[in-house]
């Protein structure tokens, strides 16, 4: 049984329709992509999951226990954490507050400082700005600290909105790395990126939306080759 | 066969429910009492009711209803001052008297012809608790007034009839402290009479005044008399000071336990308040008031030969309007009635808080 | 004198100060300008009366009335706050305040428009020091107010909880995405400011010994603008407004006069804002960088 | 050549922390030019500077020939620079139309344009002007969409449509292609192109290098606030310091 | 027409022209707690001239909502420092400190109130009502309107962009503090009395009240929300001393089902959706 298994999902808002039948599965110690332009319905399948938009039909199981109905709540018990598209960071708190937030489900104080301890070792930007509010930071530290926030919570899948925007390049590869060391240490991820390239580098498996509906999926090599989605994500030749 | 249509506008809701929502009850009384006895030159007295929620603006919505669409011949009420001031002028343009049954701030009826009220100037009622007091030769030799700013009734006594009073019996005054009408903390005003430390307090408020500064003053461990005209009357007021307020001493227009009409009129009051299951079931002075409003508009209607009649609905009113000017001493609940430049003159009982109960101190009547 | 008027003015600011915290709760935290709360302020109060009158003793009274606004409060939370979620921040004012014209009415059909009196606790309520008079209620309510403001300031500050208080105060989007139980913790807060102003509805009965159905309106204004003098949001910005507001009350009425109570206590905080846009306690909000 | 925008030792800090150090360059008209540097560099800080929505420490700005220094941001627009941001900011009670209605402020901001009834009147020529930016940017189908519902992508898109409206003649970009897909930026590049032949001189932060390349002709590096190289992509991708603080090691993004 | 009839539309004209004083800022979200403030200066303004100048009304009603509108631009300057629920209770405490200043200002009655002679027919007054209604239209369809939703929206962007903000909310404001104090100048002449106690906290709120209820998506919101507040009341006549409770029970249900108004932006497109699809 995966880990995260959505079956023929749909999501409206209103009479328009996001999300139509979408199926897709995570296995445990597996990132997964999903690729899709603009309005795809890319954000909106995550918060599906996280339980932030309520479904029209289908259904959402994650660790061997149906989701479907739960509250966001419920399901960050469980295990799943969103990065959410926006950052969404606290302004009125401070960075430090921040990241506590992301643990807020957790009682055992002594591995949350020390988590916070290791997260400030890979972000300096965001231990130099500690106790500063959380409004002053640059929009790359802002989505550091999203991330931080989120790896706060000790999730066992973790879903990623775009994490790389406005990420300097360096960074970007660093974000890339950290990833994957996650996930060498048994963290499932579900990725929404538009550096695709990078993308289907790291993934072991991938889906395309498009116009909220599945229409590939598949292993990403093969589906890097794919004409069909170097002509529409890949910007054509080969890409970058 | 028409009848004779009065317009009777209620606070039924609105700020002074807990004063106005029996006095329905003694308009229905009176005017069932009239029509009993075979109504007024034949014909039967009908009242239109339209609740003004004590509200100027649908006071005057009243009035226009009742003289275009009605066809009232005269109208009781309104209520307060504020109505008054805005629907005495519609009433001079309709042409329909009006007599109000507690608005009493100073001079409201000046320069309108239609309009009466059946009230008595708090200037006269203090000036004979004043006196009442002097008789009895009870203390008086220093005075305070303490007053609410932000009611015109109560200012005016305040800032004028209580100075004036003590000027003319001589009582030297300490000075004056204020509130507003929604306070419900006195310390500070309470503390400053207590340096003043005067025989008699007078007071211009509603009870709601009286009983915190009653209270605080006891609180604070100060013994004054407290004196006041009819803002203050209010039959429960005894029992809602809860022991405070011995010795406040008020004038007023009505008192159940005058005589033998005005007990009746009491009893006969509680048994159909109780039935209407309203709170309060002793009558108050407005409720006297509006009582003895119907039997005023029926004497005059009497007097003017009245019939009722649509044709002639415009000179009806102002026969009933020129004969309410002129009575004189008409008996009834509250005492002999008679009109002086649109207000009712009439006699004042002077009570006073004993054992907490109220108890009648002296009658008078103003000159 | 003076000294007996600083101590009226500071009895007076306790119960503004608890008004004040109960709105701090409601519009600093859940951006809601619940003008419930006068309402509960006042049926705290009559409840408690009513409650007397019925025979209940005085602590079964309280409490009783206590739980009736948490669940007047409630209602607030599903009927007027929850529906408006997303919209402008004034919306929900219509039904707030319509909560207040209902509970003002229903009141009024129960018990009338009188003041009615609220019985004294004790015979003679007064400590007596020198020529001062304080009353116990009065202290006791002091006293109790500053312990539950200086409880709930701690809790919002340093603990988790007042993280995810303040991550919903900031956005009900976000906390939901961070996992915040929103549907618990929003009717949680509602709960606990209707009780902080049923509480002052029912201290402000014992001191002054006086209920009635619009007994709210005046301290319910004065306490949103203790509230604002301090600073929204920041709970000892509402104990330092409401005993300001407290102490320019009593002191204009006793040096002035009445007339001008007005003048002075909303001509302070209109100067405060003015100076001050942010109330004396209150951070500037901040603003999402551009 | 005439300058465009000219900053010199411009320098910022905020509460301790010197976000921008005695900083100059100059983009000159025609020359669009890009801001690159790690996060928290100051890049968007810079911005900020010039649109006004901060004041400076020390230095001057100076817009097409105008010292805008102590300029109240409001008349900055109209000396003739427009910019984006990089958190998108739209006006959420507004529809996309009438966000980019608001972005002709400046074009039609006399007494008589205010009081103009032009939604009385039909096909009035504001409107037709925005539809018409709108539909060439491949968006047209949004107008009369409430801005909250849409994503991210095409609200980041809106973003640069309502800036261009301004007719400024520089154009401050923070992150353009942030958020889109490759093929995204693509059709992105083509419509900055345009608006280059057209006139328009380009700011640019961004960190997609490729995107820069194809864009600009010169490159500001920003380290900690400073300068730390400038010159043609090609050169600046070279510098060590460049790499090591902000390309990483193998130079691609 | 009947004197009831005339009586109830006299009320509600009132209220619609003080639903439009709040309107107009609160589209440039200045939620004004303090519009009965500005109702008294028209209402005092105006009076105090007929009664002790003897202007005639048609001069003096103008000039009572100029003195209104231009205190509202001066105390505006300051007051605008304010932003969200510190501006309404800037507002809220500037309504009270003028109430309460007319309260003792002994030259207009003081607490006595202040009778007026010259008297404004019911005509005059659903006249104005009109004038009030379309100059709201025409203005909410320019960029005026426009660029006040923008400044509610985000002022910061607004601002780069180049639109004035604070000129936008001073103007807001003041016009309508402007025809707050026209519907007060109003109020004077046709009642003939003014109290300041009438222009207290509950009026100002109330009529903020009649514009959310409304809805303020749309230029159409105050009327209906001030017809709904005016004329339910009066349907509800029969039920006495319910009456207000069983309104107030209309107003909570009401908002849980329509939490942005009765009229909102997106019924307009409903019908405009349905109109041609009916036509077809
Ligand atoms: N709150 C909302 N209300 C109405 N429609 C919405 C809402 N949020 C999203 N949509 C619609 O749902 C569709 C999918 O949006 P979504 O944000 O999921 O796209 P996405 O794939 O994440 O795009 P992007 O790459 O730009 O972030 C879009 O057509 C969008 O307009
Ligand atoms: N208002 C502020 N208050 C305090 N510090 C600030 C403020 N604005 C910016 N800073 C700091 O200044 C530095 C530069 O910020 P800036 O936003 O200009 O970075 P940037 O170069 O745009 O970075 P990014 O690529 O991540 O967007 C950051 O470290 C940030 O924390
Ligand atoms: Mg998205
Ligand atoms: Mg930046």
């Amino acid at each position: 049984m995966a880990l995260l298994e959505v079956s023929s999902l749909s999501v409206s808002y209103g009479r328009v329709a996001a999300l139509t039948d979408v199926s897709l599965r995570v296995q445990e110690g597996e990132i997964v992509t999903v690729l899709g332009a603009n309005g795809a319905g890319k954000s909106t399948l995550l918060k599906a999951i996280l339980g932030a938009v309520p479904v029209k039909g289908g259904g959402i199981t994650f660790a061997d226990t149906d989701l479907t109905r739960a509250a966001p709540h419920k399901r960050m018990g469980a295990g799943l954490v969103l990065v959410p598209e926006g950052r969404r960071i606290l302004i009125s708190l401070t960075v430090e507050e921040n990241l506590l937030l992301g643990a807020h489900m957790r009682r055992d104080t002594v591995a949350i400082r020390r988590e916070m301890d290791a997260i400030y070792g890979r972000f300096s930007n965001l231990a130099e700005r500690r106790h500063m509010l959380a409004s002053c930071l640059s929009g790359g530290e802002q989505q550091m600290l999203a991330i931080g926030r989120a790896m706060m919570a000790k999730p066992r899948l973790m879903m990623l909105d775009e994490p790389s925007l406005g990420l300097s390049p360096l960074f970007v590869e660093k974000l890339f790395d950290l990833i994957c060391e996650l996930n060498r240490d048994g963290l499932s991820v579900l990725l929404v990126e538009q550096n695709t390239g990078k993308a289907l580098k790291v993934a072991h498996a991938a889906t395309v939306l498009e116009l909220g509906r599945v229409t590939m999926d598949g292993d990403p090599k093969a589906l890097a080759a794919d004409p069909r989605l170097q002509d529409a994500y890949l910007g054509g030749a080969g890409g970058p | 066969e028409e009848d004779l249509v009065l317009g009777y506008m209620m606070a039924k809701s609105g700020p002074y429910v807990s004063l106005a929502n029996t006095n329905e009850v003694a308009v229905d009384m009176a005017v069932e009492e009239i029509n009993a006895k075979g109504g007024i030159n034949g014909r039967k007295i009908k009242v239109v009711k339209f609740d003004t929620a004590g509200d100027p603006k649908q006071a005057t919505t009243a009035v226009r209803s009742f003289a275009q669409d009605a066809g009232a011949l005269a109208i009781i009420g309104p209520f307060s001052s504020s109505e008054v001031r805005t629907t005495f002028p519609v009433g001079e343009r309709e042409g329909i008297s009006q007599m109000s049954m507690a608005s009493s701030a100073p001079g409201l009826t000046k320069g309108f012809t239609y309009g009466f009220r059946n009230t008595t100037d708090e200037g006269k009622v203090i000036d004979q608790v004043l006196a009442s007091l002097k008789d009895k030769k009870l203390p008086m030799a220093t005075g305070a007034a303490a007053y609410a700013t932000d009611d015109v009734v109560s200012k005016s006594i305040g800032t004028g009839v209580v100075p004036k009073m003590f000027e003319k019996y001589a009582i030297p005054s300490k000075g004056a402290v204020d509130f507003q009408l929604a306070a419900f903390d006195l310390s500070p005003q309470v503390a400053q009479l207590k340096q003043m430390a005067p025989d008699v307090v007078g007071l211009g408020s509603p009870p709601e005044g009286a009983i915190t500064i009653a209270k605080e003053l006891k609180r604070q461990g100060v013994s004054t008399r407290l004196i006041g005209g009819t803002t203050i009357a209010d039959p429960e007021l005894p029992k809602r000071m809860d022991g405070a307020g011995e010795m406040l001493t008020i004038g007023t227009t009505f008192f159940p336990e005058v005589n033998d009409k005005t007990r009746a009129f009491a009893a006969e009051f509680a048994k159909r308040t109780k039935a209407a299951g309203l709170n309060r079931t002793d009558p108050n002075q407005m409720d006297a008031s509006v009582y003895d409003i119907v039997y005023l508009y029926a004497e005059a209607m009497k007097r003017a030969g009245t019939t009722g009649d649509k044709a002639k609905l415009a000179a009806e009113r102002s026969a009933v309007r020129d004969q309410v000017a002129k009575l004189k001493d008409v008996p009834a609940l509250e005492g002999a009635i008679s009109f002086a430049d649109g207000d009712a003159v009439k006699p004042v009982y002077i009570l006073e808080v004993k054992g907490g109960k109220w108890t009648l101190l002296d009658t008078r009547m103003p000159n | 004198m003076v000294a007996q008027q600083i101590v009226n003015g500071l009895m007076l600011g306790a119960i503004y100060m608890l008004v004040a915290v109960a709105f701090t709760l409601a519009i600093g935290v859940l951006n809601f300008l619940n003008f419930s709360l006068p309402g509960l302020f006042m049926a705290g109060g009559m409840l408690a009366f009513g409650l007397m009158k019925a025979g209940w003793p005085f602590l079964l009274a309280a409490a009783g009335a206590l739980a009736a606004a948490a669940f007047i409060s409630l209602l607030v939370e599903r009927f007027a706050y929850r529906p408006m979620q997303g919209g402008d921040p004034e919306v929900p004012l219509v039904s707030s305040l319509g909560f207040l014209v209902l509970l003002e009415n229903l009141m009024l059909v129960q018990f009338g428009s009188d003041q009615q009196a609220f019985p004294a606790l004790l015979p003679d309520l007064n400590l007596r020091l020198g020529g001062l008079v304080i009353g116990y209620a009065q202290l006791a309510s002091l006293l109790l107010s500053l312990g539950i403001v200086a409880a709930l300031s701690f809790v919002l500050a340093k603990t988790s909880a007042g993280r995810r208080i303040r991550t919903v105060a900031e956005s009900r989007e976000t906390a939901l995405l961070m996992g915040i139980d929103i549907a618990r913790l929003v009717p949680q807060l509602f709960v606990a400011s209707a009780a902080l102003a049923a509480l002052a509805g029912i201290l402000f009965a014992v001191n002054y010994q006086q209920v009635s159905p619009f007994m709210g309106e005046g301290v319910g204004f004065k306490g949103v603008a203790a509230m604002i003098v301090g600073g929204m949001g920041s709970i000892w910005g509402a104990v330092l407004g409401g005993l300001l507001i407290g102490l320019a009350e009593v002191v204009s009425i006793s040096f002035i006069g009445a007339d001008v109570v007005n003048i002075t206590v909303y001509g302070l905080l209109l100067l405060i804002l003015i100076v001050r846009p942010q109330g004396l306690m209150g951070r500037a909000p901040s603003r999402e960088k551009l | 050549m005439s300058t465009a925008l000219e900053i010199s030792a411009l320098s910022k800090s905020f509460a301790g922390v010197q976000a921008i150090r005695d900083l100059s360059f100059t983009v000159p008209k025609g020359v669009s030019t890009a801001l690159i540097g790690p996060n928290g560099a100051g890049k968007t800080t810079v911005f900020n500077m010039v649109s006004g929505v901060y004041g400076v420490d020390a230095g001057r700005i100076k817009v097409n020939g105008v010292d805008v220094t102590r300029m109240p941001s409001r008349r900055r627009i109209g000396t003739g620079v427009a910019r984006s941001f990089q958190n998108v900011r739209l006006m959420p009670h507004l529809s996309v139309l009438e966000n980019l209605l608001v972005g002709q402020h400046v074009r039609a901001s006399s007494l008589a344009a205010l009081l103009t009834p032009y939604r009385l009147i039909p096909n009035h020529r504001w409107k037709r002007e925005a539809r018409a930016a709108l539909e060439e940017s491949g968006l047209g189908r949004w107008a009369d969409e409430t801005v909250s519902a849409l994503p991210y992508g095409v609200r980041k898109r809106i973003d640069l449509v309502r800036a261009t409206l301004a007719g400024a003649s520089l154009l401050m970009l923070d992150e353009p292609a942030a958020g889109l897909n490759p093929s995204e930026t693509n059709a992105l590049r083509d419509h900055l192109k345009a608006l280059m032949a057209k006139g328009t001189t380009l700011l640019v932060v961004e960190h997609d290098m490729h995107f820069v390349e194809s864009i600009c002709q010169n490159v500001v590096v920003l380290n900690f606030g400073e300068k730390i190289a400038e010159g043609p992509l090609s050169r600046v991708r070279q510098d060590p310091k460049v790499r090591e603080a902000y390309i990483g090691s193998d130079g691609e993004a | 027409m009947s004197g009831y009839l005339t009586g109830v539309l006299v009320v509600l004209a009132f209220n619609v022209m003080a639903a439009y004083a709040v309107y107009l800022p609160l589209a440039a979200g200045q939620l004004n707690l303090g519009i009965a403030g500005f109702m008294a200066i028209g209402a005092y303004g105006s009076a105090f001239l007929t009664n002790e100048y003897m202007w005639p009304m048609w001069a003096a009603i103008p000039a009572g909502a100029l003195a209104a509108g231009l205190t509202g631009f001066l105390i505006g300057l300051p007051v605008l420092r304010t932003h969200g629920i510190y501006f309404a209770m800037a507002t809220f405490a500037l309504g009270q400190v003028i109430s309460a200043v007319f309260l003792n200002l002994e030259v207009v009655g003081g607490a006595a109130g202040y009778p007026v002679t010259d008297y404004a027919g019911p005509n005059v007054v659903f006249a104005a009502a009109v004038g009030v209604v379309l100059l709201m239209l025409y203005i909410s369809r320019t960029r005026f309107a426009l660029e006040l939703t923008a400044v509610k929206s985000d002022a910061t962007v607004a601002d780069l962009l180049g639109v004035p903000v604070r000129g936008m909310k001073v103007a807001a404001f003041a016009l309508g503090a402007m025809v707050a104090g026209f519907g007060g100048a109003l109020y004077a002449h046709h009642y003939n009395f003014v109290e300041a106690q009438h222009f207290n906290v509950l009026l100002s709120v109330f009529t903020v009240l009649y514009v959310l209820f409304g809805g303020t998506q749309t230029v159409w919101g105050p009327l209906v929300g001030a017809a709904f507040f005016t004329l339910v009341p009066e349907l509800l006549r029969a039920s006495d001393q319910w009456r207000y409770a069983v309104f107030a029970v209309f107003i909570i249900v009401f908002m849980a089902l329509r939490p942005q108004g009765l009229v909102t932006a997106a019924l307009f497109r409903l019908f405009r959706r349905r109109a041609p699809e009916a036509s077809s």
